[in-house]
């Protein structure tokens, strides 16, 4: 016997969730679909048939530009961010994106823990979807991740033709479950889809051997080093910190920012350490699958597939990996 | 035709070892198209073209100033090369322009063909490059006149629902600069959305910067842009960025009959002036 | 509208014409609306589109660019390059939503006292009857 | 860090009547950067000045506003106060509250108090941004080009010579004298033209001070006020002036005869000549068109075809000095200079466009100048008066004004000027030379603004009994001996028609072929006739909006001969003005190019009115504009074309600017 919601519950319940909390769902206008905050889910408002959003909901926890905390010009005291106490629900989150936020915890959260990032996260519940139809760019399964995986959600939702299956995987799941609109049958769970994988094996060794190969020059020729990727990604996390003098206060500022963009590593004096986008490609993979598993033992990647899919050039994590394999000093 | 653009760039690479031949490839979804920068002749067996062949490989000329450099262009590419010329940036004799005639690009993503052509291929005026070395396909006759269609939807709009639209669009903008990174006609050491001192636009990605960033973005390209529509494939949160720039490219033509990159000589509208122009729109 | 509400322009001024037009309007003692905010710059050519667009993102109502009439710029060519540059920007602010209403570009010799001040009427009048941009 | 002191000023009760000044002042201290601010009765007084000077040093200020009248107005006296009190003077900041505020606003109390605070706010914003900036000096040639070697340029050329000036005075033609030598008489004195012209060019050619470059052109000008680098294409004279006595036996021998350009094609002159007999340099040149030698020679370079010229080298043979030079070839002489007078006048509209009046194919439709060179006794006829068909003396003479003036069917709509009174001279002199001419002159009005003008066209009407007719000819036509002039009495309001023995056209001033092209090397601008443009048609008369480049006489307008010579004595004193000082200082308010941002479009040197943008290559290989501040003028053009924000303006700064408009809403 399983709990399931029948699709007509589901939208009572998504009614009732936005009165409650702030609801953050994928809406797809203009052909693109995000998770924006819906106010009043109408059916069909809320698109549940998405199968990932262009960008990663890790904006909600850190967000694209946030005042950390500001300056009062009078009497030069801090003046704390507001931190709306307002409790948010992200529903139909990817099991792969929820993976992402948990790498990003592993930083945010460790000590000194950031306080901005904390708060958003307490006040936040993530209900997931279960991957039905993955697309091709996915390989969630070859990072230990999987179309299914629930962990790293508080409910999992699995779309069936007879209603979606629920499960709560955590106490803050089972108490925003909706016991009364749940009915327990005995709905076979379909069959979790197929994802190519790919080799891993070795990745970290041959990478540590092959700094200086002159292949990471030779990928990025393509490259427009823009910031598609980092941005899209679900666990990049890199940030610029900007001060601006307003009227009566000055604000500090923590904005997204990309390890690809010229200059994000320039240092006093004009001098840049990572002066060409070999070098930036380079950080950019050794960061998810070198420096990050090192320090944390997971590869910083979930395999969502967005980077593969928005890069301008197509420059292919996959295919990289399998390329180093290939690299051999 | 695939053969002949080979042949050409093989030629000119055996002809030019310090060379560099820029083409296209079969992406790694094993159906689209991706550039790619050949260094030796052997490999020229690599290059393909068909009509998943978007990208704009004139942009890659920049990063490859003062070397020797083959490319293979379509139309719209070439008028690009038209403008970097034009604007000094880059030297004629060290490039070697493999133009194509062109077909029509196809709407494309990654692991995905749709069977329409790329919008801006729909409305594409001229199908024979404006500049090459050596033209691979018969020259095709220009299309009559320009389709401004998606321009006067828009137009048709009442200013708040203009400003709605624009306002969602640019709303959705994550500052990632897709658009000016695969910008041909950006290439500014720093641009003005980085510059700090001072600050042109403001430090916070948020819809009032988004506004002056992507206003600025498309003002910069006015008279420039020659809709090779690289900025709008790029973006990730799909803003029409290409109904920005026609506009822009529809009101220069009406205000200075100028189009962008149909040869590399003639001055551009902001470089001159002519007295007697009145500009009704403006006064 | 409100009647309390009072638009907000700013006035790019060129120093030759239009900016000792401003000045006459004043020596000659000719009242216009106090809505109007002027910067003096060397010409209007000096006026980077950008400075218009960064305005009106400020929150400005109205933002006029005055120069010397064609032909009597006082660096020759200055109002013929303004001319272009605002000539197409017009357009395209409306095209996004911003009423070229809002944006002017007058000619203003530094004897058209009267003139200056005629100009800041209106358009003060105009912005007025629009009522607040719609944000 | 910057520490502003802002001083709001009274102005009597000009300002302080119109806003509550208490309210600035305070509003003022609370400004961002503001250490004092202070209000006084009459800040441009004595004690106003010395009260800012003493707040200088007292607060250790390095920033000032004056919140005052127009900047227009007292600028420079507040940039002196403040340089005084040992501050660099462009620290300085003016808010406009008096002309731009409580003279506007004086209506309204509260609203001109909130606007003058901005004002003074958007002051404070950009004061906060001021750099330090020093004039700089570029030293001065003393050495003036004078382009033209008619009356006006003999003239300011003389003059700069006499105060103690090299003058380079350069003339397109074999001789200077220009116009004003072809003329018989001049009105309205009726004095002899080459009599008071004459004596002139020979202190020309005589002046220690003045060296002549004759049958000469402007190749190219670079360079910028006190310091012009011009390149000067002498043609060849195929006579070597250096041995050259002028001696004339050459022209008095040479076979081969061609229509004379001095004379208008009245009379011929030899192929080896010099225009007229007072011609300076008195010296000839040997006319390539036509020389039967150089047709020789070049039948020879053509391979000998078709009929063989005659090997003529009569005159090289007959040169007591062996001065004849067949390979003497065109020239470049590079001259610097720190001033050019331009002084290129006029030529005669050429009456060919009316088709109407027989588009020039009638021998007796002559135009007013044709008529000078037959009245003059050195002229083709030696001064008698015969019409050029049969010789005949004429005895009815009509003449039609405005011919190429005045006249918006040709395009020509602007009055010449001169035309009136030198046909009224054209009727006196004929009735003194025949008393029996009758004259009849088409005129639609008779312009007579001039000392003893008035008086000299009645002598025309009274004394010499022309009889003029309002009306512009609609046709003039043959009719066996006689001309027919058709026209319509306009008073009378009926038609007219007179049979002239002989027809004068009185056609007007143009600007000389090539005026166009000289102004382009000038960077100096000219209108749709090419008449060059002066910096103020009132106030500056004689200046260009090019720095060291002036311009006199016809060459900017119809002009007679006092005026002309008026205007090169003006230019002339505006060069020796220049040249009193040894180095000129030039305003810092320049743009400059930062060169790590600049891309290198170019974008700025197109825009640039001035040419004051160049490029270079960095060591790095790049290409970057950079701006010559002796060039710049300062307007920011570049800067508002500039997409990388390369470029940028001192004193008006993108920062500044930015500044001042985020003041309004911080």
């Amino acid at each position: 016997m399983t709990s399931v919601i029948v699709d007509n519950n589901l939208h009572i319940w998504l009614k009732e969730l936005a009165e409650k909390y702030i609801l953050i769902a994928p809406v797809t206008s203009d052909g693109v679909t995000l998770f924006k905050h819906v106010k009043a889910p109408e059916v069909g408002s809320i698109d549940l048939q998405f199968l990932n959003t262009a960008v990663s909901p890790k904006g909600y926890f850190f967000p694209l530009s946030e005042t950390i905390f500001s300056i009062g010009v009078e009497r030069g005291d801090v003046i704390a961010p507001m931190n709306a106490d307002a409790e948010v629900v992200i529903f139909g989150i990817r099991p792969c994106d929820a993976a992402g936020i948990a790498l990003i915890d592993r930083v945010f959260l460790a000590e000194p823990v950031d306080i901005s990032y904390k708060g958003k996260r307490d006040r936040t519940i993530l209900i997931g979807l279960a991957c039905n139809t993955p697309s091709p760019e996915c390989f969630c399964t070859s990072v230990g991740g999987g179309p299914a995986n629930p962990m790293y959600l508080d409910i999992m939702l699995t779309h069936t033709p007879s209603g979606y299956i629920v499960q709560a995987i955590t106490g803050k799941g089972k108490e925003l479950t909706p016991v009364t609109m749940v009915e327990e049958k005995d709905v076979p769970s379909p069959p979790t889809p197929r994802i190519a994988a790919i080799p891993m094996e070795g990745v970290r060794e041959i990478m540590r051997r092959n700094f200086d190969s002159p292949y990471w020059d030779r990928v990025a020729d393509r490259c427009i080093h823009c910031n598609i990727c980092s941005y899209v990604c679900p666990c990049c996390y890199c940030f610029d910190i900007r001060d601006y003098a307003g009227k009566d206060k000055i604000d500090r500022v923590r904005s997204w920012e990309s390890c690809q963009s010229a200059g994000f590593t320039r240092i006093a004096g004009g001098h840049d350490p990572r002066p060409t986008k070999g070098a930036r490609l380079r950080q950019r993979w050794y960061h998810k699958l070198l420096y990050y598993p090192t320090l944390f033992g997971d590869i910083k990647c979930t395999g969502c597939g967005r980077c593969v899919r928005s890069c301008p050039v197509n420059i292919d994590i996959r295919e990289i990996i399998m390329d180093v394999q290939k690299l051999n000093v | 035709m695939i053969e002949i653009i080979r042949n050409k760039a093989k030629e000119w690479l055996e002809k030019n070892e310090d060379g560099c031949v820029i083409g296209y490839e079969r992406a790694s979804d094993g159906m689209t198209a991706r550039p790619v920068f050949i260094y030796e002749p052997h490999m020229m067996g690599k290059l393909i073209f068909d009509e998943t062949c978007v990208h704009n490989l004139s942009k890659y000329l920049l990063n490859r100033r003062g070397t020797r450099t083959a490319v293979v262009v379509k139309p719209c590419d070439s008028r690009g090369i038209n403008l970097l010329i034009n604007e000094h940036q880059l030297d004629r004799d060290s490039i070697y322009i493999i133009g194509v005639v062109c077909p029509g690009m196809k709407e494309s993503h990654f692991g995905r063909i749709e069977d329409h052509p790329l919008s801006k291929c729909r409305r594409c005026l001229h199908h024979t490059p404006a500049v090459y070395d050596v033209l691979v396909g018969e020259p095709q006759p220009e299309t009559a006149s320009h389709d401004y269609s998606d321009v006067a939807r828009i137009e048709g709009m009442s200013l708040q629902e203009r400003n709605a639209f624009w306002k969602e669009q640019f709303g959705r903008c994550i500052r990632c600069y897709g658009c000016r990174q695969i910008c041909i006609g950006c290439y500014c050491q720093e641009c003005f959305v980085d510059e700090l001192d001072p600050l042109w636009v403001g430090i916070r990605s948020c819809p009032e910067d988004n506004w002056i960033w992507n206003i600025g973005r498309a003002f910069h390209l006015s008279a420039r842009c020659i809709s090779c529509g690289e900025c709008e494939r790029v973006c990730p949160v799909g803003i029409p960025l290409m109904l920005a720039n026609r506009k822009l490219e529809k009101e220069s033509a009406d205000l200075f009959d100028f189009e962008p990159g149909m040869d590399a000589a003639t001055a551009p509208p902001f470089a001159t002036f002519i007295k007697e122009e009145t500009l009704e729109k403006v006064e | 509208m409100e009647l309390t509400y009072e638009p907000r322009i700013v006035g790019f001024l060129c120093n030759w014409c239009s900016y000792a037009g401003a000045d006459l309007a004043g020596t000659s003692r000719t009242n216009y609306p106090a809505n109007i905010r002027i910067i003096r710059v060397p010409c209007s050519g000096r006026v980077d589109p950008l400075f218009i667009v960064k305005a009106f993102q400020l929150g400005a109502d109205g933002v006029l660019v005055a120069g010397c009439h064609p032909g009597d710029c006082h660096y020759s060519d200055g109002n013929y390059h303004t001319r272009r540059r605002v000539g197409l920007l017009r357009p395209f602010l409306d095209y996004l939503g911003l009423d070229k209403a809002r944006l002017r570009l007058e000619w203003v010799s530094a004897s058209e006292g009267k003139r200056f001040s005629e100009v800041v009427l209106s358009f003060t009048d105009t912005l007025i009857k629009m009522g607040p941009r719609s944000s | 860090m910057a520490r502003v002191g802002v001083f709001i000023c009274h102005c009597g009760t000009n300002i302080s009547g119109a806003m509550d000044i208490t309210r600035v002042v305070e509003a003022a201290r609370k400004m961002p950067m503001v250490v004092t601010a202070s209000d006084n009765k009459y800040t441009c007084s004595e004690p106003g000045q010395a009260s800012v000077r003493q707040a200088i040093a007292d607060n250790k200020l390095n920033r000032v506003v004056i919140a005052a009248c127009s900047p227009r107005m007292h600028e420079p006296t507040f940039r002196k106060a403040v340089a005084a009190a040992g501050l660099n003077p462009y620290l300085l900041e003016i808010a406009n509250i008096r002309e731009q505020c409580s003279w506007v606003h004086a209506h309204d109390r509260k609203k001109a108090t909130d606007k003058a605070i901005e004002l003074v706010k958007i002051a404070v914003a950009k004061v906060i941004r001021h750099e330090p900036l020093y004039p700089r000096e570029v030293p001065v040639t003393k050495r003036a080009l004078v382009i033209g070697g008619g009356i006006t340029g003999i003239q300011a050329a003389l003059d700069i010579a006499n105060a103690g000036h090299e003058v380079v005075l350069l003339e397109q033609e074999p001789t200077i004298g220009g116009r004003m030598a072809q003329l018989d008489k001049t009105f309205p004195t009726l004095d002899c033209s080459a009599c008071i012209l004459t004596p002139k060019m020979v202190d020309v050619a005589n002046h220690p001070n003045i060296r002549l470059i004759t049958y000469a052109e402007i190749k190219e000008v670079r360079g910028f006020v006190g310091n012009f680098k011009v390149e000067i294409m002498q043609k060849a004279r195929k006579v070597d002036h250096t041995k050259c006595t002028g001696c004339g036996t050459c022209w008095q021998k040479c076979p081969e005869k061609s229509p004379s350009e001095f004379d208008l094609g009245l009379g011929n002159r030899p192929s080896i000549y010099i225009p007229f007999a007072q011609a300076v340099p008195a010296k000839p040149v040997i006319d390539t068109d036509h020389c039967r030698y150089i047709k020789y020679l070049q039948w020879v370079a053509d391979g000998e075809q078709g009929k063989k010229p005659p090997e003529c080298r009569i005159c090289e043979k007959i040169c007591p000095t062996g001065s004849i030079a067949w390979d003497q070839e065109p020239q470049t002489i590079t001259e610097e200079f720190g001033a050019v007078v331009v002084a290129t006048g006029f030529q005669v509209y050429d009456h060919r466009h009316y088709e109407e009046y027989g588009g020039g194919a009638y021998p007796d439709v002559i135009s007013g100048m044709q008529l000078e060179r037959l009245m003059n006794a050195s002229g083709p006829t030696g001064g008698e008066i015969i019409r050029p068909s049969d010789g005949a003396h004429p005895k009815t003479v009509a003449f039609v004004c405005c011919v190429g003036s005045r006249d918006q069917a040709k395009g020509r709509t602007y009055c010449s000027k001169v035309c009136c009174m030198y046909t009224a001279k054209h009727a006196i002199m004929l009735k003194e030379h025949d008393p029996h001419v009758q004259c009849y002159i088409f005129y639609i009005d008779v312009r007579a603004g001039g000392k003893d003008f008035e008086e000299f066209y009645l002598r025309a009407l009274d004394d010499a009994g022309a009889i003029y007719i309002k009306g512009r000819p609609s046709k003039i036509y043959q009719d066996g001996k006689k001309m027919i002039v058709l026209g319509e009495d306009a008073l009378m309001g009926r038609p007219i028609e007179v049979a002239a023995d002989l027809v004068v056209l009185a056609t007007g001033m143009e600007p000389r072929t090539g005026a166009d092209r000289l102004a382009q090397k000038l960077n100096i601008s000219y209108n749709t006739y090419h008449f060059l443009v002066e910096a103020h048609p009132k106030l500056r008369p004689v200046e260009t909006q090019t720095d060291g480049i002036f311009v006199a006489g016809a060459c900017v307008g119809p002009r007679d001969i006092p005026e002309s010579v008026a205007q090169g004595s003006a230019a002339a004193a505006k060069v020796v003005g220049l040249f009193s000082r040894d180095a000129l200082v030039t305003d810092p308010v320049t743009s400059v190019v930062n060169r790590d941002r600049c891309i290198g479009c170019l974008l700025c040197i197109a825009v640039c009115p001035y040419k004051a943008i160049d490029c270079e290559t960095t060591r790095d290989k790049r290409v970057v504009a950079v701006v010559n501040e002796s060039l710049c003028k300062g307007c920011g053009l570049c800067v508002g074309a500039c997409r990388p924000k390369a470029v940028d303006l001192r004193g008006f700064t993108s920062q500044q600017i930015l500044e001042e408009v985020n003041s309004l809403w911080s």
